[in-house]
């Protein structure tokens, strides 16, 4: 992949030494990207594991947990480009269950085409996100409190239009809607990978990150939003549209709700009126582990994906461990901390301001 | 321990059997912290313990992270799988995984109707709505006409479907919605909607500390309202006894816990398969002045 | 102190680039500027003296975009108009030195450098940044200024206060506009540092450019400056071409300067 | 009262004119302070369900909504000063149920004396608060993961821990525990003002709010939490005690998050395992209609007990407007974007920057 | 460049009051500083000059505590020790005036002046500020640096640059210490304000305190100092008693310094 950090790519042409650096090979340059410390904090909840429970590595487990990490990955590298852009989404959650909500009830109530009505989903959520973008912009208000609202109105709508609507907080019959297979294949398939079976889910994520890293490292727009992320005071007197990267970065967010949402309801064909409560800091702390900083301006789309893959892996493997589940939430905080401090310790020796 | 006491406990007596062991894992729709779930859980590893099978147990009240889990119990394997089904659509596909596996699978609590169909040997307890329209019953015979359903959990798929229940027998029941999280601003709540409009005569609370808190808050403010709920604490049989609550839906969460796992283990020593397709009911059974000293004694330890 | 004003342009009769007339501006109940007006045309040095707080930063934020002035006129080719962005004066040909430089810290010194004027290869949707070559340029000109980085892949926020001034004038050199603003450039900046600054603001001068440079030492303003406009606790004390007045008359005016001679037997003494 | 605003109490020898500033009366220095947004807001929102609902003026009524915003607001009060020195406490809501479950399990399970479990129950709150602080501090990481963290453990604590000791999920009988009623004499009584029975919570609540101002206005420590929330670095290079400040700060929110766990459990005398959680946010919504600033440095503790009255009126008025129930997390997210709004418009309207 | 030493202290032979030797710093692979000595004894004004990146800014923050150096060894009174925070510093009779101020912006001019040493008046647990009596100390402190601000009630974020500094600089002379390390006060500073630094430099020499003074303008340097030390990339390229050297020699040896004459010819040209 060329996908590699900028700095992995500087001049072949040897740069006359300075006598005032400690030279850096490539090696302290790799261990100074943003997720290193996240990859080193994936790789040992990886092997503990590996070795603590069978059925970890086993075909079946590794699609299931690779599953889990894909639904949370693809919108933690939205929230980590938005996060970077130094903006957060707290509706990112809800919209996973409103997109979902809409395709449930025109479909399985009003009988339009499935096609449709997930295009009518894609762009309810678009102007979700575009709107809370310009309210943040026009009105400087943080985003937190801003999509905080947005969210509890996400909330409400959701339930209280569903139950209008269905008369109930679930959507049923999603199967037998025309088409539904069709769509399927897209977003709610299966395949076999080295006798794994795995979710196209999972193909989405690896899409998801390669575009957002390209769009990061290797664009205009990837270095605007670092820009306008790290001061936005200076990102608008050397003449970057702020606006309209803002606009971008949290339609993106919103889009991916889509995505997660339409991934979700064609696997499960169903979709209830509580779908993504509370989801939405799951994908800010993946972003977090995975070295984005709460603050803006630094982080990276990989990282956020292993921050995913760390969550993913650490939900299901309670499961395989059959520890308690009562401790569920204990264990999960307890591997965040864990998660974290590794990430700082390998970035502090490696030279890395946190 | 004789009353649910985890893993360790579990494992124990597991070693200490003689009889060929197990696994079985349980996966419910339930979320953390919740009252009737908790007590589901305390019966299927008291079975657990009493058979010297081990029991897992895991929940999440979204169909797609349910399904999840009951991938991950399939992935490792087990001698059998109990599956609560508020929402069947969402985990056919796991289940009947479960099933093309060789899995024995027995569906609790809901999901009847859909239960044989999926492939599941049989059903035990009953759904959440006939358990509501039991309790509307018993509040309609008592007198009341206007009642309000307290829901501790915006959008909870079980709770909704007891309260529908009661509404079903009652003509209309007006749903308020409260934070399990905060009794206190529940019991405001509540106090607020008994105030806003006096001809409520009906208050149906599904959960035994919001039970605590509308005793509470039809006190302060007036009193005039019958009160009925859903599951019981030692708190809640008390508030019975003295006639603060009329009545407490019990559906014997314990035994749908339990039964299941004694079911899934005879089928795996002895090869019974109970029930001959048909379901086990669990309840509802009524707590009210009458027995309500009896089940005190049991809700003290958690088991009921 | 009474107005001294001149209206004689030194180099050309066309309208002047920018001109501003009786402009002023209020932040809510602060007024930090009123009634100042002044011009810069093509190929000329308009120099702003004053004291802390005089309010030349505010002023040159007016000529930048960055704020709208709330009193006055601001013209442009004789053209009236209120900048309602950077982007807007920039598009305008004005390009700005802030005085807090206008650099995104955490971001390498060759994106800083290149920040909203990305050189971009490929083409249509696979258009991607030409790392390489900003790069390049970036140490190129760097070095042009006296400036040698030990690795343009630093974080801006990592350079000394001096290296992330001379970034920021080698950026507004390399993107060559019709003005060029710069709030207090030497302020910051080594002797040797400041030289270059002068050298490269007579070099702009010549090529035709307009300039604008805010310092409060005359021995800066001097050398380079065509108009001189001296700022005084918000409002204008006195603007005049350079025949008219000469280093000494200047920094008398700016209160107190002449007393920096004398000063030295006082510091001196034990 | 003395505690109003500093700039209330300027030199009352006439200071010489300055011909630079526009002058400012009284009135517009009043209006600068940063409360006045979310006393705006508060009136609007009170004179709203007065004039629309018959139950929110009459005693019941206003007794119900003030204890509501009471409950609230005294962990608003906490958390904004918290918010001013430049961190988060999300494990606040669970730390509510932590304190009201220890001293129940150790009264009804133990036997403990009520006073000795509720000293213990303050000694664990205050511990873990320090820990927050001390790991925040050391680590340098944002309070924002580390107190998500704590708040994962406290939560899965407060489930495994209460059900393995009481072998359920709610503590019952504390009602019967000996000295429970003189406890619920500090803790859970109402007593009768203008005809009103008004909960002992509001008397707690109104002494948080003078206090914290006190300190806020008029100490040194209150001077050292503007600092280290404005500037760190420059705090420490001024010689302020930071890290002490930084304790001090998660202590007393820790503290608050006890005084209403004692404040719940002795007023409905039972709590579950779940108590609390979820409610992190609500706090952090009231400090920030009250005009705090998410990035430290700057609010109020009036303000934020302002925010919780607007949260509390708006929670009992819906109910009171007997609105339909399923849109209650709707409504709650547009009177907060309204809050919010006003808040900025007032603000702006009187020269404050945001 | 050869090192010039010189050993003889100009005014005591008590230890003085901060020494360091070959003294270094790196931040991560960054080496900003190394092998770096000097010293300030009591009533020595110890002048830092070097070009942008020098590592002055480095150096006070070793002796102010503000970073621990990584190598050499920092002496107060002849004893060895390493500073664990500024706090230590302080205590020691170290005060700073860091080049980025260390102000609070949103606060008040005047909490920003006394914070850390705030005044109280009350006792025991109902001590409570003083504010007015910190707000007319403020305004009268300020007043006699020659700043006259509108309002101490002012948030110092919206204060000018030089503003600012002129608070930062009467704060550390308010509260006297033992040694006052002042890291480029006279950047930002105007003609006027400049002289009035440079005074309260000479001031507080002369009332016995040790001052190490950062520039890059040997001007300001040259009538108050008493030792000289010159920093290059990081290292020392010299070290003078003011009667070893000339202002002239001192811009030579800060490289193109001297070329700043000739360039006043190449700026006029057209
Ligand atoms: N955003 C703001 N809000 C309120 N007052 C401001 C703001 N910005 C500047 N001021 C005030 O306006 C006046 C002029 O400020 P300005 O920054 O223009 O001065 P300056 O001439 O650039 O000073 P310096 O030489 O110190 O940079 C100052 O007194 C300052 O206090
Ligand atoms: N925190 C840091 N991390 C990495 N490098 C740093 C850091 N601080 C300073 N440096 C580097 O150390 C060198 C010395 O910096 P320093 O700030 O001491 O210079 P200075 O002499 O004060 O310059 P100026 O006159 O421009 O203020 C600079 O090249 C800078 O890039
Ligand atoms: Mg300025
Ligand atoms: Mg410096």
């Amino acid at each position: 992949m060329t996908l590699t950090a900028p700095t992995a790519t500087a001049a072949p042409a040897a740069p006359p030494v300075d006598e005032r650096l400690t030279p850096a090979g490539p090696i302290v340059k790799l261990l100074r990207r943003p997720e290193i410390g996240a990859l080193v904090a994936a790789l040992a909840i990886f092997a503990f594991f590996s070795l603590t429970t069978e059925v970890f590595l086993s075909p079946a487990g590794v699609s299931t947990w690779l599953y889990s990490a894909s639904l949370f990955g693809i919108m933690a590298v939205a929230v980590a480009m938005l996060m970077i852009g130094g903006e957060f989404d707290l509706s990112a959650g809800a919209m996973t269950g409103t997109t979902g909500l809409i395709v449930g009830v025109m479909t399985t109530q009003w009988g339009l085409n499935v096609w449709i009505a997930m295009l009518i989903a894609l762009a309810v959520a678009l102007t979700v996100g575009a709107s809370n973008a310009i309210i943040v912009m026009k009105t400087g208000l943080p985003s937190f409190i801003v999509t905080l609202a947005t969210f509890f109105i996400l909330q409400g709508v959701n339930l209280a239009v569903t139950k209008l609507i269905t008369g109930s907080v679930v959507i049923q019959g999603m199967g037998t809607v025309p088409m539904f297979d069709q769509v399927k294949v897209f977003f709610g398939s299966s395949f076999t990978l080295f006798g794994m079976s795995l979710k196209i889910a999972v193909i989405w994520w690896i899409l998801a990150i390669i575009v957002a890293t390209w769009v990061l490292i290797r664009t205009r727009a990837g270095n605007w939003i670092f820009a306008v992320g790290g001061q936005l005071q200076s990102s608008r007197q050397v003449g970057i549209p702020v606006m309209k990267v803002k606009i971008g970065l949290f339609m993106t967010t919103a889009g991916a709700g889509w995505l997660v949402g339409m991934l979700m309801l064609f696997d499960v064909s169903t979709v209830q009126a509580t779908t993504g409560i509370g989801q939405e800091f799951i994908y800010i702390i993946c972003a977090v582990v995975g070295g984005c900083l709460l603050t803006g301006g630094y982080g990276s789309a990989i990282g956020a994906a292993l921050g995913a893959l760390i969550y993913g892996m650490t939900l299901q493997g309670i499961v395989f461990a059959q520890w308690d589940n009562n401790w569920l939430k204990a264990f999960l905080g307890g591997m965040l901390l864990l998660a974290v401090l590794v990430n700082l310790y390998v970035r502090k020796r490696a030279g890395v301001r946190s | 321990g004789c009353s649910g006491t985890g893993q360790e406990s579990t494992t124990d007596t597991t070693t200490s059997t003689d009889a060929a062991t197990g696994t079985i894992a349980v996966v419910t729709h339930s979320t953390p912290g919740d009252n009737f779930w908790d007590v589901v859980k305390s019966g299927a590893e008291q079975a657990g313990a009493d058979l010297g099978m081990n029991v897992t147990y895991q929940g999440d009240g979204d169909p797609v992270k349910q399904s999840q889990l009951i991938d991950a119990a399939i992935a490792t394997d087990p001698d059998g799988l109990i599956v609560s089904m508020a929402n069947p659509d969402g985990v056919r596909s796991a289940v009947e995984k479960a099933v093309a596996a060789g899995i024995p699978v027995i569906t609790i609590n809901a999901g009847l109707d859909q239960s044989a169909e999926f492939g599941a040997e049989t059903h035990v307890g009953q759904s959440e709505f006939i358990a509501g329209q039991g309790a509307g019953e018993q509040l309609a015979d008592a007198g009341a006409s206007n009642v309000i359903c307290v829901i501790h959990e915006a959008g909870n798929v079980s709770l909704e479907e007891r309260c529908a229940g009661a509404a079903d027998t009652l003509g209309t029941v007006t749903n308020l919605q409260v934070d399990v999280a905060n009794i206190a601003d529940a019991k405001n709540t509540i106090s607020s909607m008994l105030l806003s409009d006096p001809s409520i005569d009906g208050v149906l609370t599904l959960n035994p500390g919001i039970a605590v808190a509308a005793a509470q808050a039809n006190t302060e403010a007036g009193g005039t309202a019958l009160l009925a709920t859903f599951d019981v604490s030692a708190d809640v049989t008390a508030l019975i006894e003295d006639g603060s609550i009329l009545f407490a839906v019990d559906q014997q969460p314990y035994s749908q816990g339990y039964l299941p796992v004694v079911f899934l283990t005879l089928q795996l020593r002895n090869g019974d398969v109970v029930g001959g397709g048909q379901p086990v009911y669990s309840g509802p059974g009524f707590v009210t002045k009458d027995n309500a000293a009896q089940v005190a004694e049991f809700a003290v330890k958690g088991t009921r | 102190m009474s107005h001294t004003t001149s209206s004689a342009s030194p180099t050309s009769s066309a309208p002047p680039i920018l001109e501003v007339r009786d402009i002023g501006k209020s932040y809510g109940a602060i007024r930090a500027l009123h009634t100042v007006s002044a011009s810069v045309g093509v190929g000329e040095v308009l120099c702003v003296l004053g004291d802390n707080g005089a309010g030349k930063s505010t002023f040159i934020k007016i000529l930048a975009g960055a704020h709208a002035h709330t009193e006055g006129e601001l013209l442009s080719y004789g053209q009236s108009l209120t900048f309602t962005s950077p982007r807007h004066a920039l598009d305008l040909g004005i390009a700005t030195v802030y005085q807090d430089l206008a650099v995104v810290p955490l971001m390498p010194v060759w994106r800083n450098f290149f920040l909203g004027s990305e050189i971009t290869t490929g083409f249509g949707p696979f258009r991607f940044l030409d790392v390489k070559g900003m790069r390049d340029i970036t140490k190129a000109e760097l070095g042009k200024m006296g400036i040698d980085l030990r690795d343009v892949d630093q974080p801006i926020g990592t350079l000394s206060g001096g290296e992330r001034q001379s970034v920021a004038i080698a950026r507004a050199v390399y993107f060559g506009a019709k003005v060029v603003i710069l709030d207090e450039p030497t302020a910051a900046l080594g002797v040797k540092q400041s030289g270059v600054v002068l050298k490269y603001i007579a070099q702009a001068r010549d090529r035709g450019l307009g300039v604008v440079f805010i310092t409060h030492n005359p021995h800066h303003a001097y050398p380079v400056g065509d108009r001189f406009l001296l700022l005084k606790r918000g409002t204008s004390i006195g603007s005049f071409v350079k025949s008219e007045i000469s280093i000494e008359e200047m920094t008398g005016l700016m209160a107190g300067g002449a007393e920096l001679a004398s000063l030295a037997h006082e510091l001196q003494r034990r």
